[in-house]
C-alpha cells in the first residue's frame, strides 16, 4: 500500500497522469477517490475491501478528462478493463493500470496483453453466495423459476443502479430511453421490469465479467447479478471462451462458429 | 362400411400408403414365390389401389398374402420404401377376421398357431410338441416322419419340453395380446 | 389435453425474406394446407430479428412464436443465420433461466423449396402449442400494465 | 394522421374463392389512419394500378397498402404505380394474401380474419414507412460464365455478339462438356460433334470472350452490376503461349493407364494429357496427382521430348481478380456411376454401363471407334438390356425426381445398337416413356416398330452373373406381373441425372439458392426460370435441372439476354434497403457509442471507423458509419445493435416493432 | 469380457450344434457369454405373422430381462431372433407402443440394451484373437449365405450393405479360406415354410444350392439357424428338385472359425448334420 501511494504521489507530480482514481476510507466501507494531486495519494489505500469497479469511472470522459490517467484495480475490476479495452472504449495511451498482487508487489499495466496474462492466473468462481443462490435455482422448476423471479421482479422500481454500477454500461442512450418504439417501459412494472432484466441479461451474454457490481448496486438486494453470472457460466462453454478472460478479438455474441449447437432447431 | 375406408384402416394400421406404389414392379421382378402366387406383389397393390370392394375380395381370399415369405426383397428395393411385409401381416389378420381364406392358407395358419401355442404353455418353442400339434391340425402324419427319428438321434430333438419359471408372464401376455385381439373383433 | 381442443393458439412467425418467406410462398403455389393460427412477420434475414420482438410478441398475447429462415450455409447473406443461431442459443437460455417457457418459441431452417416442410412446421407448432395452452402465465404479467391504466400511445 | 390507401386484389378468383375481400377493405377502411380501402378483382392489372393512381391523388394518400399476392411476385409493380402517381414508392407495402393465406387455407371466417390480421399489419408497418430514394450505382459491362459446356458456350457466344466482354470459365482442360461425349444426338441422329466443335472454335476466336480452361472460380463479392471474381488459375504445367499442341509430349509420356475422364474410365490418357482430339484449346496439361515426376520426383520424358520448352514444372496455381457486372452459371450436371446401385452389382461387373459410358462405345472417336464391344472380353454384345430410370424416380435412393433425358437417349442406345449389331436383341425395361418434344415420341415409335427393339414395361429388381452372362432379373407389368429373365452380354442403367460435384459449395460461395438436390433454384419456377435469387446472377442449362441440348441451348440464349439488358444501361438503381446510424445534433452527433459489435457482425466489412470531432478539431467519439455501397441490407447489425443506434431501411425498428403490435393487439 | 446372451429356441434343440460352437468359439476368444435369466421365445415368425402386440411384447420381455440383469450388450446367434429384437427395439421408440407393451410386460423396460449379432460379435470382440489364434487355416472355398433375417430390414437392422454383404466373406477369409461372389447370398430358402410349404422350400432352397454348386462352392456358411436347418435336414426333398443331388454341407460361421482355431468336430457339433460334414 505503501508502494502505491509512493508510485501514485510520483505518477501525479511528474504530471505522467492527471488523475489518480483509487480508494480512500469510507465510513463503513472503502469508497473511491478520485485523486488529482500527490498530497492525496496519501488517503489512497488498496485491500480487499476494495471492491467497487472503478471501470465504471473511466469511460466516463467528464470524470476522467482528456489526459492521461491511472486507476487502481483489483482483479475484478482488471477484468472489466480488459472488456472495455475489447469493446473499443478504452485508449492504451491515456490509460495507466495500477493492482498490488498476491505477494504484496506494486504492479503496473499498460496494455490490454499485460493485464490478460496476469488476470489469466486467477479463475473466475462462485462465491458462497452464489453458489448457495445458484444451485437453489437450478434445482427448481421452470415454473419454480417464474414465480421466484416474478417475486423478485415485483419489487423493484427501476431505479437503474444496476445500469449505473456496471462498468459495461457505458451507452450514451441506452435502449429503455428510445422510446420510437419504445420497446420497454421505463416505470416499473412486472413486465417491464422482467423485460428490462432479460434484456439486461442478453446485453450482457458474452460480456459480463461476473465482478458483482449490479448485484451490490440493487437497494432492494435482488440477485440480478446472478441472471447474468449465470449466462456467463453457461454460455463460455458453449461460445468457447474462458469465464473472466475476454479475448482481445471479437464478442462471443456477434461472432459464430459453423458448429454451433441447434438440435433445438426444427 | 365404404370400401375406401378399408385401405385407409391398412394405412391407420401399418403406415402403408397404398397410392404411392407407380407399379413399377421391382417387388415382383424379385419377389422368390411371385410366380406361385394368384397376383404378384405389385398387382395386388393396383387391387388395392382401386379399392373396389371385389378387388379387394380377390385380395384378402388370394393365396398371395399367405404365400408371402417376409424376406422383405421387395422392401430392400422398393423406390417408394413400401412396407408390402408389413402390409401382408395386416391383409393375413384381416383374411382370418373376413374369413376369406384361400385354402393356401390352412397349412400354413395351422404351423403358426401350433408355434404360439408351444410357446404360450411353455414359454419356449418345444419343437417335438409344435410338430405333433401340427400334425393333428392338419392331419398330415405323413409328413417329416422321414426325418423325425434322425433328428432325435443327432440330438436335436427334446421329447420333453423345456419350460421357463415364469409361464404367469407368458399367459399374461397371450392373454392381453391375441385374446384381447379376438374381443375386438367381435 | 383434450381441455384445449377449442383453443386457438396465436402464433407469430418471424421469417427472413429469402428462404423461409419464399418456402410458403411456395407452399402457396403447391396448395398445401395448414392452420390458419400463424401471421408471418417478413425480414431479410434472420440476423435481423431482434430477441425482443418475441418478447413483445408474448407481451401481445401470442401463445407461440416461430422463428425461421435459411439453413447454416444457405444464407443470402452468407451468415445472418449463424449470428440468429447463436444469439437463440443465448436467448433461450436467458429465458430457461428466467422461467419463461422456451418451448413456446420453435426454432426452425426452411429453405425456399421446402414449401411442405413449412406446412409441416405450421400445423406441428400449431399442435405443440395447442397442447400447452394459452401463455396466460406470461399474459397475466402483461396485463397488469393496462390495469395500470399506462397506455404508451396515449 | 396518416392517409393510407388500403387496395384488395381478388386475384380473379385466387384470393376472394376462400377470403371475403369485401369485409376485409370494409373493416380495414374503418382502421384509424385508413383513408380509402377497396378491393377490386385484378389490382396488378391496368385498371387496378389506375385505381392506385387515381387513389394516391384524389385523396392524397401518404401510404399505401395492396393486398394481393406475394410482395416477391408483385411489389415492384405496385411501387412503380405509386412512383408514377407521384409517392414514393418506398411508402408502398403488400399484405401477402394469395401464398399465406387464400391457397393455403380452407374458405371460412377464420382465413378472411388471418387476411384482416395480415393488412392491418401492413397499414401499421407503412405508417412508420419513410421516404426513401433508390441507390444508384455503375455497372461493369462484363460477364463472367462459369461452365464451358453447351450452355456456357452458346451463352458466351450471345453475349459476345451484343459486344459486351466475357470471361470464360472451365474446371476441365477443354471447353466442350457433356455434349462432346455424345455419339449421336436424338432425334435426328446427328453427330454431336459435328455440331459442336465449330461453337467451341468460335468461342476461342471471338475477340470479345476470354477464355480460362483449368480455372475455377475462387470467390465472388460484391453485387448485382459491380462483382469482384477470384478465379483459379490451375496450373497446366505447360505454357501455352509457346506451346504449339504438337502432341509429341503425350506419344512419349510413360504413364499411360490413367482411365480417361473423356471416355467415361472406358478408355485410358496419358499423365500430359488433352482430353479429345477436338479440345479447345488443343494444348496438354499435366495431370499432376498421376504424373511420374510429381509423384517420385524422376521423368521429365515430355520435357526432353518438347522442341519448344514449353514444360513448367515449378508452375503454381494462380489467382487472378476479376471485376464484372453479371455471372451465368453453366455449370452443367453429372450421372451417377454404376456403384450407386447395389441391386445390380454396386458397378464391380464390368459390363454393366452407365448410359454415357455406353455413349462412348457408340461414338466414332470413343475407345472401340464406334463399336459396341464388352469392356470385360471386348466381345461384341448378342443380348443387351438397357434399363431406365436407373436411380430416377426413386424416393428410396433419394432421387424422386424424374431425369427427362433418359426415356430419349435409351431410345438413342436401342437405336444404335441394332444398327451397329443387326442380329442382336435389345429389351428396354421402362416404366413410362416420357417423349414429349417435337419429333420425340416418333423417334421412340421408330425404335419400337423399325428397329424392333423389345420394350418391357417393369422395373429390374437384380443383376447377377453368372458363366460370363449378365442374369437381369426383370419383370413385365403388363402381363400382370409376369417375371422376366434374361442372360444378357451387357447390361446399360440409365443412371439419374445429378447436380455436378461440388454445386452445392459454388452455390454457397455465390450465395445462390439451390434445391435439395443441389441444382441450382431458380427465381420463379415460370417466370424466372433464369434468374437467380441474387440479383446479377443467372442460370443455363442442366445445372437447374437434368435437361436436354435444346433447351438447354435456348435456356443459354435466355440468359444472354438477361446480362445483355443489365448491360445496356449505364447504372443500375439498387434498393435503398441499407443499415443507418443515427445522426444527431451536436452534442450528442450520435447515439453510437462505438462498441463496434456491428463490425464483428457483418458480412460484408461494410461498417467503418467514424471519428466524431468537435469545432476544434479534438475527437469526441468513434462512432460507426455504413458504406451504402457495401452494405447488402442484412440487419443483423440491428439486432446486434444495444442502444439501437444502427437501423436499416425498409425495415426499421419502428417498423418491425408496429408490425408485431398490430398483429396481435385486440 | 463379458456379454449377454440369448441363444433361443431352436439353438436349445434342433440347432444344438450352433449353440455348441458359439459357446466354444466364445471359449476360445475369451468372451465368458452370460446367459439371459429364465428367457422365452422370441415369437419369430408366427408372433408377428398372427398379432403385432404379441410380436413386440415377447421379444420385449426378453430384453427386459437383458436390463434387468444389468445387460448392455447382448449376443443374438439366430438370426430371426436377433431380426426380432433389433426390429421391436425399433417399434418400440414409439411412445404409445412401448407404453402399451410395458402395460403387459409388468415390467420396466428401456431398450437400451444394445443387441448384436454373431458377425458382429466376432467382429468387434475376436478378430484380433482369432488371428492370433489360428491353428488350422480354414482353407475352402465356400459360398457364404446371409438369408433375409440378418440383413433386411436394412433401415433398421443397419448392418452389413443391402445386397451382397460382407462380413461373412470378411471372417472367412481372414481364418484362411476364400469364399465366392455369387448370386444367392442373400435370397430367401423359405424357412419359414419349412413345416407348412415343403413343397415351396424344396425349390427356393434348390436354387440356392444349386448356384453354390455350380460356382464350385465346398460348404455354405451360415449364421441362421432357421436357414441352416432348412438347408441341411431338407437335403432329401431339395435334392428332389435338383438334377444333380447335392452333398454341399450347411455349416456355421462358429462352426468354420471354430476349426480354424483347432477345435474338435465334437465340440463344435459337427456331427449332428445330416449332411456330412468332412473338411
Amino acid at each position: 500500500m505503501k508502494k502505491l501511494r509512493e508510485r501514485a504521489a510520483e505518477l501525479l507530480s511528474q504530471g505522467v497522469v492527471s488523475l489518480v482514481l483509487g480508494y480512500e476510507e469510507g465510513t463503513k466501507r472503502p469508497r473511491p477517490l478520485f485523486c488529482r494531486n500527490s498530497v492525496n495519494a496519501e488517503k489512497l489505500i488498496f485491500d480487499s475491501r476494495c471492491i467497487h469497479n472503478l471501470a465504471v469511472y473511466i469511460t466516463k470522459k467528464e470524470l476522467v478528462g482528456k489526459e492521461r490517467f491511472a486507476v487502481t484495480a483489483p482483479i475484478s475490476t482488471l477484468r472489466s478493463i480488459m472488456q472495455l479495452f475489447v469493446e473499443n472504449q478504452l485508449n492504451e495511451e491515456k490509460l495507466l493500470v495500477l493492482t498490488v498482487d498476491l505477494n504484496g508487489e506494486l504492479r503496473e499495466f499498460t496494455t490490454f496483453d499485460e493485464i490478460a496474462a496476469y488476470v489469466a492466473q486467477f479463475e473466475l468462481k462462485r462465491g458462497e453466495r452464489e453458489q448457495e443462490l445458484l444451485s437453489k435455482i437450478e434445482g427448481m422448476t421452470r415454473e419454480e423459476r417464474w414465480k421466484f423471479w416474478m417475486e423478485e421482479m415485483s419489487h423493484c422500481f427501476k431505479c437503474y443502479a444496476c445500469r449505473s454500477a456496471c462498468p459495461l454500461c457505458y451507452c450514451s442512450k441506452c435502449v429503455v430511453e428510445v422510446n420510437r418504439p419504445q420497446w420497454i417501459n421505463p416505470w416499473p412494472a412486472p413486465l417491464a421490469n422482467m423485460e428490462w432484466h432479460i434484456n439486461r441479461a442478453m446485453h450482457m451474454v458474452g460480456r459480463c465479467t461476473a465482478c458483482g457490481a449490479c448485484g451490490d448496486a440493487c437497494p432492494i438486494g435482488i440477485p440480478i447479478d446472478l441472471i447474468t453470472r449465470k449466462m456467463m457460466e453457461d454460455m463460455a462453454p458453449e461460445f468457447g471462451y474462458i469465464p473472466g478472460q475476454p479475448a482481445k478479438q471479437g464478442n462471443a455474441l456477434s461472432t459464430w462458429k459453423l458448429d454451433d449447437r441447434e438440435q433445438f432447431i426444427r | 362400411m365404404g370400401h375406401t375406408n378399408k385401405v385407409s384402416d391398412l394405412q391407420s394400421h401399418t403406415g402403408v400408403e397404398v397410392m404411392r406404389c407407380y407399379q413399377c414392379g421391382k417387388c415382383t421382378a424379385g419377389c422368390v414365390l411371385a410366380s406361385e402366387m394368384n397376383y404378384p406383389p405389385s398387382y395386388l397393390m393396383r387391387l388395392l389401389q382401386t379399392g373396389t370392394k371385389p378387388n379387394l375380395d380377390k385380395v384378402l381370399s388370394s393365396n398371395s398374402i399367405w404365400l408371402c415369405l417376409n424376406c422383405e426383397n421387395c422392401l430392400g428395393r422398393c423406390p417408394m420404401e413400401i412396407d408390402i411385409p408389413k402390409m401382408m401381416d395386416y391383409l393375413r389378420t384381416q383374411a382370418i377376421k373376413e374369413n376369406k381364406l384361400h385354402p393356401d392358407s390352412k397349412p400354413i395358419i395351422a404351423f403358426h398357431k401350433s408355434f404360439l401355442d408351444s410357446i404360450k404353455n411353455t414359454g419356449r418353442l418345444y419343437e417335438m410338441g409344435l410338430v405333433l400339434s401340427y400334425k393333428f391340425r392338419t392331419f398330415n402324419f405323413l409328413q417329416d416322419l422321414s426325418i423325425a427319428p434322425s433328428m432325435y438321434l443327432k440330438g436335436k430333438l427334446h421329447l420333453l419340453p423345456e419350460k421357463i419359471k415364469d409361464r404367469r408372464s407368458m399367459k399374461r401376455i397371450f392373454g392381453q395380446t391375441i385374446e384381447n385381439a379376438k374381443t375386438d373383433n367381435k | 389435453m383434450s381441455s384445449n381442443t377449442d383453443f386457438e393458439p396465436k402464433i407469430i412467425a418471424f421469417v427472413c425474406n429469402w428462404c423461409t418467406y419464399a418456402g410458403a410462398d411456395l407452399t402457396g403455389t403447391s396448395r398445401l394446407k395448414y392452420a390458419t393460427n400463424v401471421k408471418i412477420v417478413r425480414f431479410p434475414c434472420t440476423g435481423r430479428i431482434d430477441f425482443l420482438l418475441l418478447l413483445k410478441s408474448f407481451a401481445q398475447g401470442a401463445d407461440g412464436v416461430i422463428v425461421s429462415g435459411c439453413h447454416p450455409n444457405d444464407c443470402h447473406y452468407t451468415s445472418g443465420n449463424f449470428h440468429a443461431r447463436r444469439r437463440w442459443i443465448a436467448f433461450r437460455s436467458v429465458l430457461d433461466l428466467m422461467g419463461v417457457d422456451i418451448r413456446r418459441i420453435q426454432y426452425s431452417w426452411v429453405s425456399a423449396a421446402e414449401g411442405s416442410k413449412w406446412a409441416d412446421l405450421v400445423n406441428n407448432t400449431v399442435a405443440d402449442i395447442r397442447a400447452l395452452g394459452p401463455y396466460a402465465e406470461y399474459q397475466k404479467v402483461a396485463d397488469y400494465l393496462e390495469k395500470e391504466g399506462y397506455n404508451e400511445e396515449a | 394522421m396518416s392517409k393510407i390507401g388500403v387496395f384488395i386484389c381478388h386475384c380473379g378468383e385466387n384470393i376472394s374463392a376462400t377470403v371475403d375481400v369485401e369485409r376485409v377493405a370494409r373493416e380495414i377502411g374503418g382502421m384509424e389512419g385508413v383513408a380509402h380501402a377497396i378491393d377490386y378483382k385484378y389490382m396488378c392489372s391496368d385498371p387496378g394500378q389506375t385505381f392506385i393512381k387515381e387513389a394516391v391523388k384524389k385523396y392524397g394518400l401518404d401510404g399505401v397498402v395492396v393486398g394481393a399476392c406475394s410482395p416477391r411476385m408483385h411489389e415492384p409493380t405496385f411501387r412503380r404505380a405509386c412512383a408514377e402517381a407521384g409517392l414514393n414508392p418506398y411508402l408502398c407495402e403488400m399484405a401477402n394474401l394469395r401464398e399465406h393465406c387464400s391457397w393455403v387455407h380452407e374458405k371460412s371466417e377464420e382465413t378472411t380474419e388471418k387476411a384482416i390480421d395480415l393488412v392491418k399489419m401492413l397499414v401499421e408497418k407503412v405508417k412508420k414507412n419513410k421516404p426513401l430514394d433508390s441507390i444508384k450505382v455503375p455497372v461493369t459491362k462484363k460477364a463472367l460464365v462459369i461452365g464451358g459446356g453447351i450452355a456456357g458456350i452458346q451463352a458466351s457466344l450471345d453475349i459476345a455478339n451484343t459486344g459486351h466482354k466475357v470471361i470464360l470459365v472451365e474446371r476441365d482442360p477443354s471447353i466442350g462438356g457433356h455434349m462432346s461425349q455424345l455419339s449421336e444426338t436424338f432425334p435426328t441422329l446427328d453427330c454431336s460433334q459435328c455440331i459442336l466443335t465449330p461453337r467451341m472454335v468460335e468461342v476461342a476466336q471471338h475477340p470479345n470472350i476470354k477464355l480460362y480452361t483449368y480455372a475455377e472460380l475462387e470467390s465472388l463479392e460484391g453485387f448485382i452490376g459491380n462483382f469482384k471474381a477470384k478465379i483459379r488459375l490451375k496450373a497446366k504445367s505447360v505454357n501455352y503461349s509457346t506451346c504449339t499442341g504438337c502432341g509429341a509430349c503425350i506419344q512419349k509420356c510413360p504413364v499411360k493407364k490413367i482411365p480417361s475422364e473423356f471416355n467415361a474410365g472406358l478408355g485410358t490418357r496419358t499423365a500430359i494429357y488433352v482430353p479429345f482430339p477436338q479440345a479447345v484449346p488443343n494444348k496438354p496439361v499435366i495431370d499432376r496427382v498421376n504424373c511420374n515426376y510429381y509423384k517420385r520426383g524422376a521423368c521429365k520424358i515430355c520435357e526432353k521430348t518438347c522442341q519448344v520448352g514449353s514444360i513448367e514444372w515449378d508452375k503454381e496455381d494462380e489467382i487472378i481478380t476479376e471485376e464484372v457486372g453479371a455471372v451465368v452459371l453453366a455449370t452443367g450436371f453429372d450421372v451417377k456411376g454404376t456403384d450407386f446401385f447395389p441391386e445390380y452389382g454396386y458397378g464391380q461387373y464390368k459390363d454393366v454401363l452407365t448410359g454415357l459410358q455406353f455413349e462412348r462405345l457408340a461414338s466414332a472417336s470413343g475407345p472401340t471407334f464406334g463399336e459396341i464391344r464388352r469392356p470385360s472380353d471386348g466381345a461384341v454384345p448378342k443380348k443387351i438390356v438397357f434399363i431406365a430410370c436407373a436411380g430416377s424416380r426413386d424416393p428410396a435412393k433419394g432421387i424422386p425426381y424424374c431425369s427427362k433425358i433418359c426415356c430419349m437417349y435409351t431410345a438413342k442406345h436401342a437405336m444404335l445398337y441394332q444398327h451397329k449389331v443387326h442380329d442382336g436383341e435389345s429389351t428396354v425395361f421402362y416404366m413410362d416413356i416420357r417423349a414429349g418434344g417435337k419429333n420425340y415420341e416418333e423417334f421412340v415409335r421408330r425404335a419400337i416398330e423399325e428397329d424392333t427393339v423389345n420394350y418391357v414395361r417393369g422395373r429390374v429388381a437384380r443383376v447377377y452373373e453368372k458363366n460370363g452372362k449378365l442374369i437381369v432379373k426383370g419383370v413385365d407389368t403388363l402381363l400382370g406381373g409376369e417375371q422376366v429373365e434374361i442372360e444378357a452380354d451387357m447390361v446399360v442403367l440409365a443412371t439419374a441425372g445429378v447436380a455436378n460435384c461440388g454445386s452445392e459449395q459454388l452455390a454457397q460461395k455465390l450465395h445462390v439458392s439451390y434445391d435439395p438436390y443441389h441444382f441450382f433454384a431458380e427465381a420463379h419456377p415460370k417466370l424466372k426460370p433464369v434468374e437467380t435469387n441474387t440479383a446479377g446472377i443467372y442460370l443455363a442449362g442442366a445445372c437447374q435441372a437434368p435437361k436436354d441440348i435444346p433447351e438447354t441451348v435456348g435456356m443459354a440464349s435466355g440468359a444472354a439476354v438477361k446480362v445483355a439488358a443489365l448491360f445496356s444501361n449505364d447504372e443500375l438503381v439498387r434498393e435503398p434497403v441499407v443499415a443507418v446510424v443515427n445522426r444527431l445534433a451536436p452534442p450528442l452527433y450520435s447515439t453510437c457509442v462505438g462498441c463496434f459489435m456491428c463490425e464483428t457482425a457483418c458480412p460484408y466489412n461494410a461498417i467503418e471507423h467514424e471519428e466524431i470531432k468537435g469545432r476544434d478539431g479534438s475527437l469526441i467519439r468513434n462512432s460507426a458509419r455504413v458504406n451504402q455501397g457495401l452494405c447488402q441490407g442484412c440487419g443483423t447489425c440491428v439486432a446486434f445493435c444495444r442502444s439501437k443506434s444502427i437501423d436499416i431501411q425498409g425495415y426499421t425498428n419502428e417498423q418491425v416493432y408496429a408490425e408485431v403490435m398490430s398483429l396481435l393487439n385486440d | 469380457m463379458k456379454i449377454g446372451f440369448y441363444p433361443g429356441c431352436s439353438l436349445t434343440g434342433s440347432s444344438r450344434e450352433y449353440n455348441e460352437s458359439v459357446v466354444a468359439v466364445a471359449k476360445a476368444l475369451d468372451i465368458e457369454l452370460i446367459e439371459i435369466n429364465d428367457w422365452n421365445c422370441c415369437g419369430a415368425t408366427a408372433a408377428h405373422a398372427m398379432n403385432e402386440e404379441l410380436s413386440l411384447s415377447l421379444p420385449a420381455r426378453i430384453m427386459a430381462m437383458a436390463e434387468k440383469q444389468g445387460l448392455t450388450e447382448v449376443v443374438v446367434p439366430c438370426a430371426a431372433c436377433y431380426n426380432r429384437l433389433k426390429v421391436t427395439q425399433h417399434e418400440l421408440e414409439d411412445d404409445t407402443k412401448r407404453s402399451r407393451v410395458i402395460d403387459i410386460l409388468k415390467m420396466p423396460y428401456q431398450g437400451s440394451s444394445r443387441i448384436i449379432n454373431v458377425l458382429q460379435l466376432l467382429e468387434m470382440y475376436g478378430a484380433e484373437n482369432i488371428k492370433a489364434k489360428i491353428t488350422r487355416p480354414f482353407a475352402h472355398k465356400v459360398a457364404c449365405y446371409y438369408g433375409c433375417l440378418l440383413v433386411r430390414p436394412h433401415s433398421i437392422l443397419k448392418f452389413d450393405r443391402v445386397e451382397d454383404p460382407q462380413s461373412m466373406d470378411t471372417m472367412i477369409k481372414m481364418v484362411g479360406g476364400t469364399t465366392l461372389d455369387w448370386a444367392f447370398k442373400t435370397e430367401c430358402c423359405g424357412a419359414g415354410f419349412s413345416v407348412s410349404r415343403t413343397d415351396l422350400v424344396a425349390k427356393l432352397s434348390g436354387n440356392i444350392l444349386k448356384d453354390a454348386a455350380d460356382r464350385g462352392a465346398e460348404a455354405l456358411i451360415v449364421a441362421c439357424p432357421m436357414c441352416q436347418s432348412n438347408l441341411d435336414m431338407r437335403r432329401g426333398a431339395i435334392n428332389k428338385t435338383l438334377e444333380t443331388p447335392s452333398d454341399i454341407p450347411v455349416i456355421y460361421i462358429t462352426q468354420a472359425i471354430g476349426l480354424a482355431l483347432g477345435l474338435s468336430a465334437q465340440e463344435l457339433g459337427l456331427k449332428r448334420h445330416f449332411v456330412t460334414v468332412e473338411l
